[in-house]
């Protein structure tokens, strides 16, 4: 049962923070908010027999990927001062069609869940079942994805250096 | 894995290696000339190996994940021909703008393994890796440095509009892979049947995600928004790349799980592709109809252009009519990545000289009849076959869809087919008339390989349009062995 | 630990919608390029946990190999993302994205 | 001599044709000679085929083919040509008249410019009417009917620079355009009924198709009169011919009296089988004709212009020639075409001869005292108005009396004809006279130049002995027509009908040169006033087509002038236009509203899907 | 092979005068003259051949000059199948022929990119070659799209002052009526196939095709309509119009003389053959659209003051008689039909060429400018004459036999209509002479010294002329080349004689 609750206020906890992580205008607060959900749901990983997640989920999602924003806001240097401007950029008739969309998403969308009822197997999967069968079926996958990744490596060393040539032309 | 199973990857190997290759030679020497004639003859090399594979073919997957056969192979010559053609469009283009436009080529290439990966996928997991490999190539390769504002603020647009059809995608697959246990196409056919326990609804609302998904990526209506400004926005050679390779390879593998899962029984599934390939068809002419920026028209007459091709796609529906539907929407592709690129390919060779923003303004090419009379033709050929009109592989094209609109009986789609190609004609002869008016010179630097890529292009586009039949058999082929 | 929880998978989904729609609202009303790619990295996350979800449910490996697959795809996204947020910021020298609509029509 | 039949035509087209294509380059004397010569070739050998046909011991009708036309899905068609005592008496008129008037206007045409012209256009004009009055069969006859009636229209408008005689010539084109349709028409209902349009052969397969007062060959007949009014002036299509007078005046001889107007009644009598099976179109027929005779001889008396007289007297004597057919004295009409052509064309020449001294003078009120200076002139218009008149032992009153009596014989109807001849005949006298007493007698208004010479004056002597023993031989069509039954001379009728011309002289002596009796009190009288404005403008017919069809017709069409049709089209890609200018602004640029609108058809696609809304 | 070499021909010479043009800016029109010269040998030969080429059709046997049959795309059946019979024959003979004119027409007008215009002109030839002898309904359409695109050309780079809405209009309405011909076309081959098991495109084979009567009532509209706005027929006239005022003369003349005539060609060889229930259906619609066209045609022409225009709406006049000779379906009325189509093309090239001639002296088309202008060019104006006489339907000429045939066949079918129809005769008068009128005759302005017609222009009119007063005088040979067609056409449509429709008494 203790799980069963943790399992609710982890959740609760990943939705309260995702809400602030989006509608703060301090980005720096934004994106603490949004680490604190990432955390939530590396719990909710770990709680329905995913550890191998769970610890990615911290180590790369809120550890490696989280810092790359903390890197850039560093670099922009944007810090309370954007909050004035973000105030003036969401009037608050912005949110009512979004919202109207997303509700009517979110209706649809329980409609459907509300057709079903599943359990969870509640079983534990852990890394090595996870690697056995990623380095079988789908080793062609970590291939393709190795691929991808270098393709983002390119793309974001070419976006990000030419960057750093007009900034030390500028300087 | 088994050798014959390396076999059959035979194309994906040459290019990863090419692509290492490239990488290697880029790190230990910046030379345009040998960067781009790497990739062209790295792709040529692939386009081969497609075909040597293609030569004695033994069907089947590969892993779970991949399955080569003959509809994958012809995908794969597709995209690999489209890439191989763009990059010698591309040459002359980014020798213009200076140094560092070498892993240009590089993210070209990584594209088009993504594209092939989607050809071969069978699997939701390939499909979503082959998707975003061509996903996050393309971002960097809209943006590349050297362009103007605009190519940023279209990479920017597609860049978070993608991400976004991504991860509805994604959450729909889950959803899908939630009530069926499994994320590979021919099993999802099998438990579609077998588990008598699947909720109907979860798969519909998944497919709706996916289909959405998939819309954007192909700009469908009302997934489109993103398309005009993008094409706009991204050098030349890169527009021709997106609106060609990266939907080819889409369609490809949304036509392949439509076969193989047989999604055509849902007819509430079919009734939402109606409506979005009568609205694409519809919007996409309407909004094209006095856009003055060529790559603006382009653009949104490839809304309607794929619009056509779904009406091939819906067709496929009817038992009766699923064989003759692949082949037209294959041929339907073919005829439009060749004109597509012929088209770019002349916006390109336009704009070589001007680093800022592209030459699409439509009074740019007044008098090009007279000045450059051979790249007008060019361009006039690519108009025709856009819309359609015989002596080009455009009209085989058109042919081949409304064949299969008879066949399938969707008369309603064939009737806005007509008033589609009605005031796509408007659109396609202004271009025309523009070229022919009468202006002072302005000259042009033609680049020679991209010139004679120009010549190939239309060479083909008229040769597929006079004499089809080889195509066609194959084509056809191709459709027998997936039905 | 070797049992897991078992709840309804569609609490599981339901939580991910949320999070995903949330993201997704981010996305549309957000005029901050950052917050915008940290909505995408939401919806994402939320992708992410409908996987797992979902293998949970089977008690399959492909939900935790979706999971990673998707990992890596945000991770080159948002570092192209970002490459591309840098940029913009100095060309256009402001992180607003309703600047960036030159292009209409 | 069958085998030059085919000349008869063909030389005067030759010389169409030859004058035609030089184009004036040709020096006068040349072109006079083949304009000339063409004709007389083909007046010799209609003398010689006619001395053959006449002398025969029992002259039969006989066919000369040349070629076969159209032989085409059951239709068959020849150029051949039909001679009999009609067509030859018709041939004898056109190249014998016709050759006068060339011969005259070799010398009054002489100064203009376009003298070449002037006579190929003169030649075709005889070739196509002798194509009508030779061909055996209506299509042919068609052929030539349309022809005479395109030269018509070219020698109306010949002085083409002056728009007023192109518009004349063009309602001289249009209106009789308008009874040639009617005539296309009764056409195809021969067809279709008795599949064939030789002219022969309807008549024998009329006879045996259809009964006497069968609806349709009264319907046929009636098409074709609708033919012969058009061409001939007659009501209601008669408003065209006062027009033509703008042409010159041997044209309006030529063709606006002697000849092309005449065709009409060539086409009734031609097929008058065909009429004699309906008493009813036959009844239209004399009453068309006394209707007109009447109308036109009002309109001469108020008359000024000396050719415009001439004109409403031709159509009057034309509506006399109808008369007589509309009452089956078929020869009697011919007889009086035959004569009318020779005083008509008198009168006109001699007319011409006038306007020709008077610099173009056609005001009869400007002329006056004419007599001793214009000599010929004189005793042409003299000779020729008798013969108008009628008045005993000209050619008119032999052709006229007969027609009179016939009407006054036919059926119940017979007196009132008679009666609206003899007026009319009264009428004709008065105007025609009139026409004389003003012209030449009283005080000279203007100086003439010096008459033409003999070249314009040996026609008119020609002419004059023809008008007065034109009469005195009788035409040989007795084989042709249906022996009319004697009519008996006896009766009041036949001494008062000799009278009435008489009469009509001598009022017109007393009015118009005496001046014993004034018509004063009545030209100056609001009824008279009224009634002469009337008579001037023809009964009003021509405001009457004015304001019924020429007028609608122009300003529907200019109304119309940018295709209403077009609207549509044109409606509609400004509508597309619209739509898109419209949609074009749901590409706002921004990403948001891009995004928005995604995530709405998201939302549209899964409720379709999962069937919340209806697909 | 005549066709496939003629076409070739045609299609080589253009590339040859277009690639001539960089030498010599004289060569161009030469090479074009040359190849239509060479074209009009290749064709004279044929009219020696008697039909010897026997071919089951619709059940009946029927006979042809020439067939060739090739495979072009064996997966649906479409071959290289070109025939010539009677009716081929005399409409590629004509196109050939006002090849010569449009050519001849042109020597002058064109100062620059000569070799792409007579390239343009050379294809435009080849495309309705094409179209007249192509028997297989695949390539008859790719013809029929083909011969368009150097049309459009010509207009739009050559055409005058509102070229560029003048040229998309009429691509536009033969585009899209075209299309909706493809999806007939694609229809009746795959229903046919359905049926038979084989998909074929030959004409022979899908003749007496035995589809559902309702099924074939839809495919005949997708033809007619495609056919009733080449012809053009109200209301799907206006193109017409604005293509003829705007084309350059040259094109005018190809547009006016041969390329309407390819509509009326398609109702006689395609739509009434293939749809013979369906047609009778609607023979009485048709021939009410002809009639009005007639009529509408002729009053709209009256009230223009540009004479290319006025000579525009006259043939959505003349050509309303075609339709109403075509669908009055008997042999007298397609005879007439046919002739109305050659007369038709040659009267109406020629007042075509004569606009142009006008134009290219006093530069403008508005008649109210005009005036006199005989005064100045009698030549021309004598030639004038002639052609608007010809064009009101003159007996002797040959307007006027294709008109007196259709409106005779037309009697035995329909009495308003023919009556409606016959009233053209006075309404197509009215507008004719005052053109010659507004034009020619009046009073002629000093000063003007204009260049009378030369021998390189009366060496194109006479042709013409002395064509009509052939045509007019004896026109016993078109009739018999013809009438086999005709009646082949009609044994196939209706297998018992007494039922043709609208068949003589």
């Amino acid at each position: 049962m203790l799980e069963l609750g943790l399992f609710y206020t982890s959740a609760t906890v990943a939705l309260v923070a995702t809400v602030f992580a989006v509608t703060r205008y301090n980005v720096a607060h934004a994106l603490i908010y949004l680490i604190i959900s990432l955390l939530a749901s590396a719990v909710i990983f770990y709680l329905v027999g995913a550890p191998f997640a769970a610890i990615l989920e911290i180590l790369i999602y809120a550890g490696a990927i989280m810092v790359l924003f903390v890197f850039v806001i560093m670099m922009l240097n944007l810090g309370s001062p954007g909050d004035g401007v973000e105030h003036q950029w969401l009037q608050p008739g912005m949110w009512i069609f979004p919202s109207i969309l997303c509700l009517v998403l979110l209706a649809e969308i329980v409609y459907m869940l509300s057709s079903g009822d599943r359990m969870l197997q509640g079983k534990m999967i852990g890394p090595k079942q996870v690697g056995i069968d990623l380095f079988g079926p789908y080793v062609l996958a970590v291939e393709i994805a190795s691929m991808l990744l270098l393709a983002g490596l390119v793309g974001a060393y070419h976006l990000g250096r030419k960057y750093l040539i007009d900034a030390r032309e500028e300087s | 894995m088994s050798m014959t199973e390396l076999y059959s990857l035979l194309p994906m190997i040459t290019l990863t290696s090419v692509i290492l290759v490239l990488m290697m030679v880029i790190a230990f020497a910046r030379n345009l000339a040998l960067t781009c004639g790497l990739s062209a003859g790295g792709l040529l090399l692939t386009l081969v190996s497609v075909f040597w594979v293609n030569h004695d073919l033994s069907a089947g997957f590969v892993t779970p994940l991949l399955v080569v056969d003959a509809y994958a192979l012809m995908f794969s010559a597709l995209i690999v021909s489209g890439s191989f053609f763009i990059t010698l469009i591309a040459y002359g283009y980014k020798v213009q703008r200076g140094e560092l436009q070498d892993e240009f080529f590089l993210l070209l290439l990584l594209a088009t393994l993504g594209g092939i990966t989607l050809a071969h996928s069978t699997h939701f997991a390939s499909f979503v890796l082959g998707l975003e490999l061509l996903g996050i190539s393309l971002y960097a390769m809209i943006s590349y440095p050297n362009q103007g504002l605009f190519s940023l603020e279209a990479a920017l647009k597609y860049l978070i509009l993608s991400a976004v059809s991504s991860a509805i995608m994604l959450f729909g697959i889950a959803l899908v892979y939630a009530v069926l246990g499994s994320l590979s196409f021919t099993e999802i056919a099998s438990n579609v049947y077998q588990d008598t326990g699947f909720d109907r609804l979860f798969i519909l609302v998944g497919s709706g995600m996916i289909l959405a998904g998939i819309s954007f990526k192909l700009s469908l209506v009302p997934f489109h928004m993103w398309t005009p400004d993008v094409y706009e926005g991204a050098p030349a050679p890169v527009t021709a790349f997106l609106a060609t390779v990266s939907k080819g390879g889409i369609f490809a593998v949304l036509l392949r799980f439509f076969t193989t899962v047989d999604s055509y029984q849902y007819e509430t599934i079919i009734s939402g592709l109606f409506w979005i390939a009568l609205l694409s068809i519809l919007v996409g002419n309407i909004l094209a109809l006095m856009q003055t920026s060529i790559k603006r028209m382009l653009a949104y007459s490839s809304i309607a252009q794929i619009g056509y091709l779904m009406v091939a796609f819906i067709a496929a529906s009817e038992i009766g009519g699923k064989q003759l539907a692949i082949e037209a929407s294959a041929f339907f592709l073919i005829a439009y990545f060749l004109t597509t690129i012929g088209a770019f390919g002349v916006v390109t060779i336009m704009s070589i000289d001007s680093t800022d923003h592209d030459q699409d303004g439509l009074d740019k090419y007044e008098g090009l009849f007279w000045h450059r009379p051979l790249l007008a033709g060019f361009f006039s050929t690519m108009m025709l076959s856009l819309a359609g009109i015989p002596l080009t592989a455009g009209f085989i094209g058109k042919f081949y869809i409304i064949a299969a609109g008879v066949k399938s009986e969707l008369w309603i789609l064939l009737a806005v087919v007509v008033i589609g190609s009605g005031i796509g004609l408007f659109y396609y002869l202004r271009v025309i008339f523009t070229m022919t008016k009468q202006s002072e010179s302005n000259e042009v630097n033609v680049s020679a390989t991209g010139g004679w890529a120009m010549a190939a292009v239309t060479l083909l586009l008229v040769i597929l349009g006079v004499y089809p039949a080889p195509v066609i058999e194959w084509v056809s082929a191709v459709a027998k062995a997936l039905v | 630990m070797t049992e897991a929880l078992t709840i309804p998978m569609e609490h599981g989904l339901l939580l991910a919608s949320l999070l995903f729609l949330i993201g997704l609202l981010g996305v549309m009303v957000r005029r901050n390029i950052i917050v915008i790619l940290m909505s995408l990295e939401i919806m994402l996350n939320a992708c992410c946990m409908a996987f797992i979800f979902a293998g949970a449910h089977w008690g399959q490996t492909d939900g935790q190999i979706m999971f990673m697959l998707i990992l890596s795809i945000a991770a080159a996204e948002v570092a192209v993302g970002l490459g591309l947020l840098l940029q913009v910021f100095r060309r256009f020298g402001s992180l607003d994205i309703d600047r960036a609509s030159r292009m209409r029509g | 001599m069958s085998d030059l039949v085919f000349l008869i035509p063909l030389a005067p087209l030759l010389g169409f044709v030859t004058l035609f294509c030089t184009l004036g380059n040709l020096p006068k004397k040349l072109v006079a000679i083949v304009g000339v010569g063409s004709i007389s070739l083909s007046a010799f050998i209609v003398m010689l085929v006619g001395m053959e046909f006449l002398f025969q011991q029992d002259p039969t009708p006989y066919v000369v083919s040349i070629y076969s036309w159209m032989n085409v899905g059951g239709f068959i068609s020849g150029v051949s040509f039909y001679i009999d005592g009609l067509s030859l008496i018709m041939m004898f008129v056109i190249t014998g008249v016709g050759l006068l008037i060339h011969i005259y206007s070799s010398l009054f045409m002489l100064d203009d410019k376009d003298y070449s012209r002037f006579f190929s256009y003169m030649n075709l004009f005889v070739s196509a009417m002798l194509v009508l009055v030779l061909a055996d069969n209506l299509l042919l006859l068609f052929v030539g009917w349309e022809g005479v009636g395109l030269c018509s229209y070219l020698l109306v408008g010949f002085w083409h620079e002056d728009p007023a005689n192109g518009s004349a010539a063009r309602k001289a084109f249009v209106v009789t355009r308008i009874g040639d349709t009617a005539m296309a028409l009764g056409m195809f209902l021969l067809f279709l009924h008795l599949g064939t349009l030789d002219i022969q052969a309807i008549a024998q397969q009329a006879a045996s198709t259809w009964q006497v007062g069968d609806g349709m060959v009264t319907l046929a007949c009636l098409l074709l009169v609708g033919g012969a009014v058009g061409k001939s002036a007659q009501l209601p299509l008669q408003t065209w011919l006062p027009d033509a007078m703008a042409g010159p005046t041997p044209v309006s001889a030529l063709i606006h009296a002697a000849t092309m107007v005449t065709a009409g009644v060539y086409l009734i009598a031609r097929n008058h089988e065909l009429f004699l099976m309906s008493p009813a179109a036959m009844l239209v027929v004399a009453t068309i004709g006394s209707i007109t005779l009447l109308m036109a001889a009002f309109t001469a008396m108020t008359q000024t212009d000396i050719k415009r007289i001439l004109a409403y007297s031709t159509i009057s004597q034309i509506g006399y020639m109808f008369l007589a057919l509309g009452v089956g004295a078929w020869a009697s009409g011919i007889f009086h075409l035959m004569t009318h052509a020779f005083f008509k064309a008198l009168l006109f020449l001699g007319a011409g001869a006038v306007i020709y001294s008077l610099h173009h003078e056609h005001n009869i009120f400007k002329m006056g005292g004419l007599r001793t200076r214009l000599p010929v002139a004189f005793w042409s218009f003299i000779i020729g108005s008798a013969a108008l008149a009628a008045l005993p032992f000209t050619s008119g009153f032999y052709s006229k009396d007969a027609i009179l009596l016939s009407a006054f014989e036919h059926g119940p109807y017979g007196p009132w004809f008679w009666g609206a001849g003899a007026l009319g005949a009264l009428l004709t006298s008065v105007y025609s006279f009139r026409l004389v007493f003003i012209v030449f007698f009283g005080e000279a208004k203007t100086q003439p130049d010096a008459p033409a010479g003999w070249g314009m004056a040996g026609p008119l002597v020609i002419l004059c002995a023809l008008a007065i023993i034109g009469g005195w031989f009788t035409v040989p069509v007795s084989s042709v027509f249906p022996a009319v039954h004697e009519v008996d001379h006896g009766g009041v009728v036949a001494y008062i009908t000799p009278a009435i011309p008489i009469i009509g002289v001598f009022i017109a002596y007393l009015i118009y040169y005496l001046h014993k009796i004034s018509i004063k009190p009545f030209t100056e009288s609001g009824l008279g006033q009224q009634l002469i404005k009337f008579w001037f403008s023809h009964w009003a017919m021509d405001w009457l087509y004015d304001t019924l069809f020429v007028k609608p017709y122009e300003e529907i069409t200019a109304i119309n002038r940018t295709d209403i049709i077009d609207w549509f089209y044109n409606f509609t890609a400004d509508f597309t236009l619209f739509i898109h200018d419209l949609s074009t602004t749901t590409q706002t640029g921004q990403l948001r509203t891009y995004a928005a609108v995604m995530v709405t058809g998201l939302v549209i696609i899964i409720a379709i899907f999962v069937g919340v809304m209806p697909s | 092979m005549t066709m496939i070499l003629l076409i070739g021909v045609l299609i080589l010479g253009g590339i040859a005068a277009w690639l001539a043009q960089t030498w010599n800016k004289d060569w161009p029109r030469w090479i074009s003259l040359g190849t239509c010269l060479i074209a009009g040998l290749i064709v004279l030969p044929l009219y020696i051949n008697t039909p010897e080429i026997h071919w089951t059709l619709g059940g009946n046997e029927t006979a042809w000059i020439e067939m060739v049959n090739y495979a072009w795309i064996p997966r649906f059946g479409i071959n290289f199948l070109f025939a010539l019979d009677g009716l081929s024959l005399i409409m590629v003979s004509l196109t050939i022929f006002l090849g010569f004119v449009a050519i001849i027409s042109s020597w002058d007008e064109i100062p620059d990119r000569s070799g792409f215009f007579q390239f343009n002109l050379l294809w435009t030839l080849a495309g309705v070659v094409g179209v007249f002898t192509s028997l297989d309904l695949f390539l008859f359409f790719f013809f029929w799209e083909v011969m368009l695109i150097p049309m459009y050309l010509l207009i739009a780079i050559w055409g005058h002052e509102n070229k560029s809405y003048a040229s998309m209009k009429f691509f536009l309405f033969t585009q899209i009526s075209g299309l909706l011909m493809l999806i007939a076309i694609l229809t009746l081959v795959l229903s046919n196939a359905n049926q038979t098991g084989t998909i074929t495109f030959s004409y022979f084979d899908l003749v007496g095709h035995g589809l559902p009567e309702g099924l074939s009532y839809w495919l005949m509209w997708g033809f007619f309509i495609a056919f009733v706005v080449k012809l053009p027929a109200f209301p799907f006239h206006t193109w017409l119009p604005d293509a003829h005022t705007q084309a350059p003369t040259a094109a005018s003349v190809l547009l006016a003389g041969i390329l309407l005539k390819t509509g009326a060609y398609g109702l006689i060889r395609f739509t009434v053959p293939l749809f013979p229930q369906a047609t009778v259906e609607i023979a009485d619609i048709a021939m009410i659209l002809g009639a009005i066209s007639i009529i509408y045609g002729a009053m709209l022409a009256f009230a223009q003051t540009d004479f290319k225009r006025l000579v525009a709406y006259s043939s959505v006049s003349h050509m309303g008689f075609v339709l109403v000779g075509v669908y009055a379906w008997n042999e007298l009325a397609m005879q007439g039909a046919v002739m109305q189509m050659i007369a038709h093309g040659f009267s109406t090239a020629a007042l075509f060429m004569m606009a142009g001639a006008i134009q290219h002296r006093i530069h403008t088309r508005d008649m109210t400018k005009m005036s006199g202008l005989w005064h100045d060019m009698p030549r021309m104006g004598a030639v004038a004459m002639f052609f608007i006489i010809a064009s009101l339907g003159m007996p002797g000429l040959g307007n006027f036999v294709g008109e007196f045939l259709v409106l005779l066949g037309a009697f035995s079918v329909s009495i308003p209509i023919t009556i409606a129809a016959a009233i053209g005769l006075i309404t197509g008068a009215i507008y004719a002479l005052i053109a010659m009128q507004r034009v020619f005759q009046g009073e002629g302005k000093p000063d003007r010294n204009l260049k009378d017609f030369g021998g390189r222009e009366l060496a194109a009119m006479i042709p013409m002329m002395i064509g009509l007063i052939w045509l007019g005088v004896y026109p016993q040979p078109v009739f018999d080349l013809v009438d086999p067609v005709l009646s082949s056409l009609h044994l196939l449509t209706t297998s018992d004689p007494t039922q043709w429709i609208g068949s003589l008494p």
